[in-house]
């Protein structure tokens, strides 16, 4: 029984491990995620808010390190700096417009809002989105720290984002019992 | 030339006997009850006893065994490598996999196997060469066992997970910085150099007290066998080598766990911060192997061509000078990166100033088998394949230190060729010698002659199969470290060759182990002395006892049991019912005083365990640093717990040498 | 470009500084020989020369004095050939030169050719054009980790390293096409970052460079219109630049005049129409790591594309 | 008529030497501004009335109210206030005229009008010209706007998204409304139009984005665009033909525009001209600066970056530059150079000059002498280790080599930062007393080069910084300055930056605002601060003075911080990224502890 326990214990962390370290070059995005996605925290009708996956990409060192790659290549820095914003809101604090799950970040990029965020749809390869989404999730700390990124080889920033405060949603559409 | 002349001839001279002093009393009896010291210097049984074991013999042979199973995985890996590489664009590993797998292959190689192994033989083998009882601080001793022991197993345990490190065994920043290695594999690296090194750093200490300290009488520094000056002066280097390093990456975990600016350019850091600190270490690094390497290959070259080796004090003073100028050269590993002429053209100069050691102590060796009559025992015959093979890595060397060649040669297969010429040949065929010469000792069984010969003849093929082509790779253009080739450069060919030789390699490998392992079961016995070799590890049984020595010997000479007289005392006046054993002084090593060494005890490997999870859960969490300290400060407090003051004897015996009553049991002198 | 044309070798110097390395290399390699068959021969003869009386120890003294005597006047010897080849190869004289601009990218190159007047500066990658004759000076250095630039025909290596930028001279005296690799780890493709020198007369050379300086071909078919606008509108603008176009990404290699071209993707492939499809759609097979995402274009528009592109010469 | 502006110099100078404190209600001495810029659009010289947000077509800010004086000042009051309803920052200048006032909000642009003649000014009508959402995602910092222009019964101000909108002053209706460029190109329109002769100035921002600056005349009459001058590109573009000679040999050359760029690269070169234009009736030339020239990251466009960084004299009529200047070849810093340039005529060594003063980005202050581009003096007005001067011989600006970002290396310590030692918050002089009045930052700055992409309609500034206080800790002044002798006559420390106008009288009183909501009134010969009053929000807009109908004089200024050193507030920015706002947040951290978002007019009378 007692081996069994260890057998398992290892397990997970060989599973933690593997999950955290994996290199796919050739993403197959999860696009299913897409498909319910709401920014809003009112749900009329007594619905409860959409269930949440969590995207495979925020434990994976990897894809959120692709992302942060992204996030200066394809100029998201410009308006949103280092994650403190200018032009752009700060995506480093505990507000969000348009929602903080991955799936509405995601939207956020793929369509872009009214307020000045571009549209990146068919600028940006699809996979590249979810990882640009994990990784600016990681920019406020709601990444495992162990698959985070840390400091850029440039100007020192905000805290990295594996010492980034973990800022907990403040207009968030899931109760704070659900979050992660 | 008075660097070349021999020991002295008065070596049975009696002012080496530290005259008595006879202001001390004698005891009624000074004979001790050899069962009584056996039971007094035991392990404990059971599980509990293993892991508590404090005595040379046992961690050093351990550590053997350890070092020997990572080379074999490591081993393993460089085959994978080799099929890969084996054909052009083979798609039988990909980029990340091939990454990790030269990295594992390299850094284990290096960390836990070379050094560690070298550093292992001088556990097992030092104290008894020096006449000690057991090795200084036996503690300290076993944590550098188990910390070296959980650092391989982490390492090998992250690979599995698919978290081995993937930058390369020198670990370049930006590369291995925080923004070109995302994850954990780096930082597995930086803390795996930190177990190791700390194992390393505890070893030296260890090593330069022993030696320094618990000689026998009479070994005083001109006595002192050269396997053993190797060690000493290796744990030197280790000392002021090793800190460079483990400085580095712990810089290098700062930069990507916490965000300094150590390595990173932008922020005034600097990448070649990372190399210098590196190659201070990591030059030296190749003659920490190697030096001990050079030890074993005195001692066989001595025994077996059966007279003391020649220019003793040429061979010593060519070790120390090697060690001096292993620090001043560290830059040729750097010229590529564009340094002023000036720099580049005096650390040519000292990468070639150190092939003159090295050639002398060529020639010194060459001299010993000119000047004695050379028997081609399987020891002798794994150190002539090291003349072959490191006489070539030598002149690859020179070429090397020549800064336009090595701009162009510098990161290619002809560097892979050139070190792998080195180090298997400057160090790991004197290695398999000392397995083959010391295993008698160790075990008590011989290890067998037929298998032994299948293992030399098999490996030299196939090493030379392996990486003879590498050095023409390197000259047609391949670089090092690519885990893919296009078939238009015209590679495939040798390196299709070098495949081939890297699967003989193997085959000689698994011949070893068999031949080990029927040995240990099957092997003829080997009596006390069976090569009639001239070192005090010699004159007691093999394997040795629990006291190693019942009665620690005295010395007259360079090779005790060649130059001993038949009536050379021993030392009495140790006490039997606790672990008491003779302090020397440094220079001449007469008596100073007695002292008791500790029990076994399993702080140690408690400590180790709390240690190992710091350095461990560093690389997650800064915290794990600061909770971690509490369990190490837990194990610390265990291990330093101060003895219970009825435990320490109050009773002294004077120390004394006389004679042993029978003079069979004693070292018996004269050249066999 | 095909296997034949391409060089890649230490042994076969294309210019002044690769043949005094090479003639370093042949002195060494002859003493090295000379050295090893004489010291074999003495480790041999003294297992093999069974003699009844050991040798005494005066005698080997004188011998090894003798051994460590010449080996210091040999060292000394290589030193010195070492020394001036070291300083005949450090610089070329001044005059007429071609100044390149060489950053080492996660894994490509990216070259600017100088010029006094800023718009005369043009920016292409993974292959160079030198003038025989003439020579080049390159100034390198890193965008990212650090680089090893190697071309063996023509000269040693020289690190590319972030936050230094150094220099090193080149001269090709022999026309042809020479290889090089990156010679320092640098991660995934470490492997696939090839580059290609082209050494032509000075004609063909400034024929080349006129063209480079041109923005990219106005399209002048329909096709090659519509693949523009493909271009335009797909992801490739993100990251690629084409002067003449509002493509202005400066991630990955300029595309200006990518027709002129004889590999992509650094070397790894030859530039076909066949292997750019496959690039396009899938460059991860052919590289795995690399930076260009795969892109899923229609077949109509990837063809269309490839015909843009194709024009771009 | 020169004779008379010099004797009426002299006198002015003469009078404010005798006396300290001018007596109450004395007539404005027409000062050293050429002609009273109003006349050329309502052909009635009228200092009651602010019709443009210069005030004159010199840039002056002069008004000749002197009904509040430096004894007086201390009863001011609060009168009236009017919210804008729009808390971003508030940079414009409202407008006075006929009994009207006219303000224009930052996005979405909302033209109100007040009714002065009655108690409480109650709206009169709002025009909203809807701008696009969108065209907040390209501007660079803040979504500001500067003002508005009247003339010929029409109020002609900018929408962020690119349209200028002329507004009948009385009905509210718009007349026209003109295209003038694209936010999907990253071109904004903040700047507050110039109207001269008949003729609307308008020119684009974006230096941040890439695009090509340029500055379009619009007929004011219907709106269609007369002439479009670019400042990077062929000479034609630029509209650079026979008559052009600069002074200096640098700044002459065929299509430099083109030359002095990497291939290409002035297409995207930035040089926007979102400042201020002034204008000389008399030579009949405009000036203005053109912005900074992008990217910021200097590595990526080796070359001088012709025509960035530089004063055009044009004119109005064709846009044909008569002469440029260069102020920052090859700028390093973002120096863009649109801050204002007075045309004044002063004195210099013993001679009466026609000149163009202009408080540089860079920390000198430049006099020109306006008819043939030559510098006749550049002394530094700020604390800057960027540069050691400028040669008057060459024109050069000479910069600290050490000082030169570079990528992918942090240079510390850049000052004045990239804001310069003085940004576009307009400065104002008194011919009474001689002096020019500005409000300036005191910032450095580390920055180091990045690598970046061309991507339309993004950002293209290739740059990390990180601002904080310069030498001495405090990060504003409000400065009095000589330009004849080039020294400074007094200086206020502010701990914030400076970043509203300033308006002085002919009362003596200097009036400009803090960004922790302080509005100030100063001795405009001592610099004693004779009145403060606390505002809403940080001030960064422009105080005006007016003659109300009522016949007492009047002080309004917009409150509603912002802009790139408030965005920090206005955008709730994120201080734990020292980068943010381009680097502006490091320095204005604090900010929030002082100041919240605001958007109101308040308007004060004794």
């Amino acid at each position: 029984m007692r081996t069994e326990l260890v057998l398992i214990a290892a397990m997970a962390v060989a599973v933690c491990g593997c999950k955290r370290e994996t290199r796919t070059f050739r993403e197959s995005p999860p696009a299913s995620m897409a498909s319910d996605v709401a920014v809003s925290d009112l749900h009329p009708g007594g619905g409860n808010p959409p269930a949440r996956s969590i995207s495979p990409y925020e434990q994976n060192a990897w894809a959120l390190n692709e992302g942060k790659r992204l996030f200066s290549a394809y100029n998201c820095s410009g308006c949103h700096a280092n994650g403190g914003g200018g032009m752009g809101p700060a995506l480093i604090d505990d507000e969000w417009s348009y929602g903080h799950e991955a799936d509405q970040i995601y939207r956020t990029i793929l369509e872009g809002r009214p307020n000045g965020m571009p549209a990146w749809r068919g600028k940006i390869p699809d996979a590249q989105i979810w990882q640009l989404a994990a990784y600016i999730r990681s920019m406020s700390g709601l990444a495992p720290k162990d698959a985070a990124p840390s400091r850029s080889d440039h100007m020192n920033g905000p805290p990295p984002e594996n010492a980034a405060p973990r800022m907990i949603p403040k207009n968030a559409g899931t109760p704070p019992a659900a979050e992660r | 030339m008075s660097l070349l002349d021999q020991e002295p001839a008065d070596s049975g001279d009696e002012k080496v006997v530290p005259p008595l002093d006879p202001a001390r009393t004698l005891p009624a009896s000074l004979d001790v009850s050899a069962e009584k010291l056996e039971a007094v210097w035991a392990e404990k049984p059971g599980l509990f006893g293993w892991l508590s074991v404090v005595n040379h013999r046992d961690i050093g042979r351990r550590y053997i065994v350890t070092a020997f199973v990572f080379f074999f995985m490591a081993g393993l890996l460089a085959l994978v490598m080799r099929i890969q590489l084996a054909r052009p664009d083979n798609h039988f590993l990909g980029p990340d996999a091939y990454n990790q797998i030269f990295t594992m292959h390299g850094t284990v190689m290096m960390f836990l196997f070379a050094v560690p192994v070298m550093e292992a033989f001088g556990v097992y083998v030092v104290p008894l060469m020096v006449g000690a009882r057991n090795i200084a601080f036996p503690r300290l001793n076993a944590f550098s066992y188990w910390m070296f022991l959980f650092g391989g197993i982490f390492v090998f345990v992250m690979f599995a997970l698919n978290s081995g490190p993937d930058v390369g065994w020198f670990a370049y920043p930006p590369l291995s910085g925080p923004a070109y290695t995302p994850g954990k594999r780096a930082d597995v690296w930086a803390q795996l150099i930190t177990f190791t090194e700390l194992a390393g750093l505890a070893v030296s200490v260890e090593i330069i007290v022993t030696v320094f300290k618990l000689r026998a009488p009479g070994m005083s520094l001109n006595r002192i066998p050269l396997f053993v000056w190797a060690q000493t002066i290796t744990a030197f280097m280790v000392l002021l080598a090793m800190p460079a390093v483990m400085l580095a990456s712990t810089a290098l975990i700062l930069d990507r766990l916490v965000g300094t600016h150590f390595f990173n350019p932008a922020e005034g850091g600097d990448p070649l911060l990372w190399q210098h600190l590196f190659w201070f270490f990591g030059h030296p690094e190749v003659y920490i192997i190697f030096i001990p390497a050079t030890g074993i290959v005195s001692t066989i070259v001595s025994t077996f061509s059966r007279r003391p080796a020649f220019g003793y004090l040429a061979l010593v003073l060519a070790l120390v000078s090697t060690a001096f100028i292993g620090f001043g050269l560290w830059v040729h590993h750097m010229f590529a990166t564009g340094l002023p002429q000036m720099g580049e053209s005096f650390f040519t100069a000292a990468s070639i100033m150190i092939a003159i050691p090295s050639g002398l102590q060529f020639f010194c060796w060459i001299a010993t088998m000119w000047g004695g009559r050379v028997v081609l025992k399987l020891p002798m015959l794994w150190v002539l394949g090291f003349f072959i093979v490191f006489l070539v890595g030598g002149l690859t060397g020179v070429m090397l230190a020549a800064v336009p060649l090595d701009l162009q040669v510098h990161d290619t297969f002809f560097v892979v060729a050139h070190f792998h010429y080195v180090l298997i040949g400057g160090a790991l065929f004197p290695l398999f010698g000392a397995v083959y010469y010391w295993f008698p000792k160790i075990t008590g069984r011989m290890l067998g002659e037929r298998l032994g010969q299948w293992n030399f003849w098999l490996f030299t093929l196939g090493f030379n199969l392996t990486f003879f082509p590498m050095h023409i790779l390197g000259l047609e253009g391949m670089p090092r470290r690519v885990y893919t080739y296009q078939a238009e450069t015209g590679w495939g060919d040798l390196n299709y060759l070098s495949t081939i030789g890297a699967g003989v390699l193997g085959v000689s490998v698994l011949v070893f182990l068999v031949n080990v392992i029927v040995s240990l079961r099957a092997g003829v016995l080997a009596g006390d002395n069976p090569w009639g070799a001239g070192t005090l590890e010699w004159a007691t049984t093999s394997p040795p006892p629990n006291c190693n020595f019942v009665y620690p010997p005295t010395v007259a000479g360079v090779n005790p049991l060649w130059e001993n007289p038949p009536d050379q005392p021993v030392v009495v006046g140790l006490r039997d019912d606790v672990r008491d054993v003779l302090v020397t002084y440094v220079l001449d090593a007469e008596p100073d005083h007695r002292t008791e060494f500790p029990e076994p005890t399993i702080w140690p490997f408690c400590t180790a365990l709390a240690t190992s999870a710091l350095f461990i859960g560093s690389i997650f969490t800064p915290w794990a640093v600061v909770i971690g300290a509490v369990p190490l400060f837990v194990g610390l407090t265990g291990w330093f717990w101060p003895k219970e003051a009825g435990e320490t004897g109050t009773q002294a015996w004077p120390i004394q040498h006389r004679t042993l009553p029978k003079p069979g049991e004693a070292p018996a002198g004269g050249p066999v | 470009m095909h296997a034949a044309s391409v060089l890649q070798s230490v042994l076969a110097p294309a210019g002044p500084q690769a043949a005094h390395i090479a003639r370093l290399w042949w002195l060494m390699f002859w003493v090295a020989t000379a050295v090893f068959v004489i010291v074999s021969a003495f480790v041999v003869g003294a297992i093999v020369w069974k003699r009844t009386e050991p040798r005494r120890d005066d005698v080997l003294r004188v011998a090894v004095t003798l051994g460590v005597a010449a080996t210091v006047v040999t060292l000394f010897v290589l030193l010195v050939a070492s020394v001036w080849t070291g300083r005949a190869v450090a610089s070329l004289g001044a005059s007429s030169t071609v100044t390149i601009e060489l950053t080492g990218h996660q894994w490509w190159w990216e070259a600017v050719y100088d010029d006094g007047t800023p718009s005369q500066r043009f920016r292409t990658a993974n292959e160079l054009h030198i003038p025989v004759g003439r020579p080049v000076v390159l100034k390198v250095t890193s965008h990212d980790v650090i680089h090893s630039f190697w071309v063996p025909n023509l000269h040693g290596k020289r690190d590319l390293i972030p936050g230094y930028t150094t220099a090193i001279w080149l001269q090709a005296d022999t026309p042809g096409i020479y290889r090089g690799q990156c010679a320092e780890f640098c991660g995934l493709q470490h492997a696939r970052m090839a580059l290609y020198v082209t050494a032509e007369s000075n004609d063909a050379f400034e024929r080349w460079r006129m063209n480079q300086r041109r923005e990219a071909v106005q399209p002048t078919t329909d096709n090659a219109r519509l693949g523009r606008d493909v271009f335009l509108r797909s992801t490739c603008t993100q990251c690629h630049t084409i002067r003449g176009t509002i493509a202005g990404g400066a991630m990955g290699p300029d595309l200006t005049h990518l027709a002129t071209r004889g590999t992509i993707a650094a070397g790894t492939l030859p530039n076909t129409r066949g292997h750019l499809a496959g690039w396009i759609l899938d460059s991860q097979s052919a590289k795995p790591g690399n930076q260009m995402p795969p892109n899923s274009l229609p077949a109509g528009d990837l063809q269309l594309l490839l015909t843009y592109l194709e024009t771009l010469k | 008529m020169r004779t008379w502006t010099t004797i009426a110099v002299l006198a002015a100078a003469l009078a404010s030497g005798c006396h300290r404190n001018p007596p109450q209600g004395e007539q404005p001495a027409h000062g050293a501004a050429p002609a009273p810029p109003a006349s050329s659009v309502t052909g009635q010289p009228d200092d009651g009335q602010w019709l443009m947000a210069s005030k004159d077509y010199a840039n002056t800010r002069y008004s000749g109210l002197g009904e509040i004086t430096t004894s007086n000042v201390k009863d001011l009051k609060l009168a009236w206030s009017f919210s804008t309803g729009v808390l971003r920052g508030q940079e414009a200048a409202p407008l006075v005229v006929n009994g009207t006032m006219y303000i224009v909000t930052p996005y979405p642009n909302i033209l109100y009008a007040l009714d002065l003649t009655k108690p409480g000014a109650p709206l009169k009508w709002s025009f909203k010209p809807k701008p696009s959402a969108a065209a907040q995602g390209v501007a660079c910092c803040d979504v500001v706007n500067r003002g508005a222009a009247y003339a010929d019964g029409k109020v002609v101000f900018n929408t962020l998204d690119n349209h200028t909108v002329a507004v009948d002053a009385t009905t509210g209706e718009q007349v026209w409304n003109a295209t003038l460029g694209d936010i999907n190109r990253g071109e904004t329109l903040t700047m507050a139009p110039l109207i001269v002769k008949d003729k609307v100035l308008v020119g684009n921002s974006g230096g941040e984005m890439g695009i090509r600056g340029w500055v379009t005349a619009l007929n004011l009459k219907d709106g269609s665009q007369v002439w479009r001058a670019y400042h990077t590109g062929p000479d034609k573009d630029v509209l650079i033909g026979p008559q052009f000679k600069p002074f200096y040999a640098s700044d002459r050359g065929t299509d430099l525009g083109v030359s002095s760029w990497p291939p290409d690269q002035w297409k995207i070169g930035g040089a926007g001209m979102w400042g201020w234009i002034s204008y000389d009736p008399e030579l009949d030339l405009i000036f203005y600066g053109t912005a900074n020239p992008g990217p910021w990251n200097p590595e990526l466009r080796p070359g001088d970056n012709k025509w960035a960084c530089t004063v055009f004299a044009r004119r109005p009529d064709t846009g044909e530059a008569v002469w440029a200047y260069q102020y920052n070849p090859h700028d390093l810093f973002d120096h863009d150079s649109i801050n204002e340039h007075l045309v004044l005529d002063l004195q210099i060594n013993g001679q009466m000059r026609k000149v163009l003063v202009h408080p540089e980005r860079n920390g000198h202050m430049y006099v020109f002498d306006r008819q043939s581009g030559e510098v006749l003096s550049a002394k530094p007005f700020a604390f800057t280790n960027t540069a050691t001067g400028v040669d008057l011989k060459t024109g050069r600006l000479q910069y600290v080599e050490e000082k030169k970002p570079s990528t992918g290396k942090v240079v510390r310590y850049i000052c004045p930062a990239e804001p310069g030692a003085k940004d576009w918050q307009p400065s104002a002089y008194s011919p009474r007393t001689g002096l020019l009045y500005f409000g300036h930052q005191n910032i450095c700055e580390d920055m180091e080069g990045l690598e970046v992409s061309y991507i339309e309609g993004t950002p293209y500034v290739g740059a990390n910084v990180k601002m904080y206080a310069g030498p001495g800790g405090h990060r504003g002044e409000f400065k009095a300055w000589d330009p004849v002798n080039g020294t400074i006559a007094w200086s206020i420390k502010e701990q914030f930056p400076v970043w509203s106008g300033t308006v002085v009288t002919a009362g003596d009183v200097a009036f400009y605002g803090t960004m922790d909501g302080w509005f100030k009134a100063v001795h405009a010969r001592t610099g004693d601060v004779l009145w403060q009053f606390k505002v809403g929000s940080g001030i960064i807009g422009q105080p005006i003075t007016y003659k109300g109908p009522d016949g007492k004089q009047y002080v309004a200024v917009l409150s509603g911080v912002g802009g790139w050193p408030g965005a920090i507030v206005s955008g709730n920015l994120d201080p734990k990224d020292p980068t943010a706002a381009l680097g502006f947040v490091n320095a204005m951290s604090d900010l929030p502890a002082y100041t919240t978002k605001g958007g109101t007019l308040y308007v004060f009378s004794l």
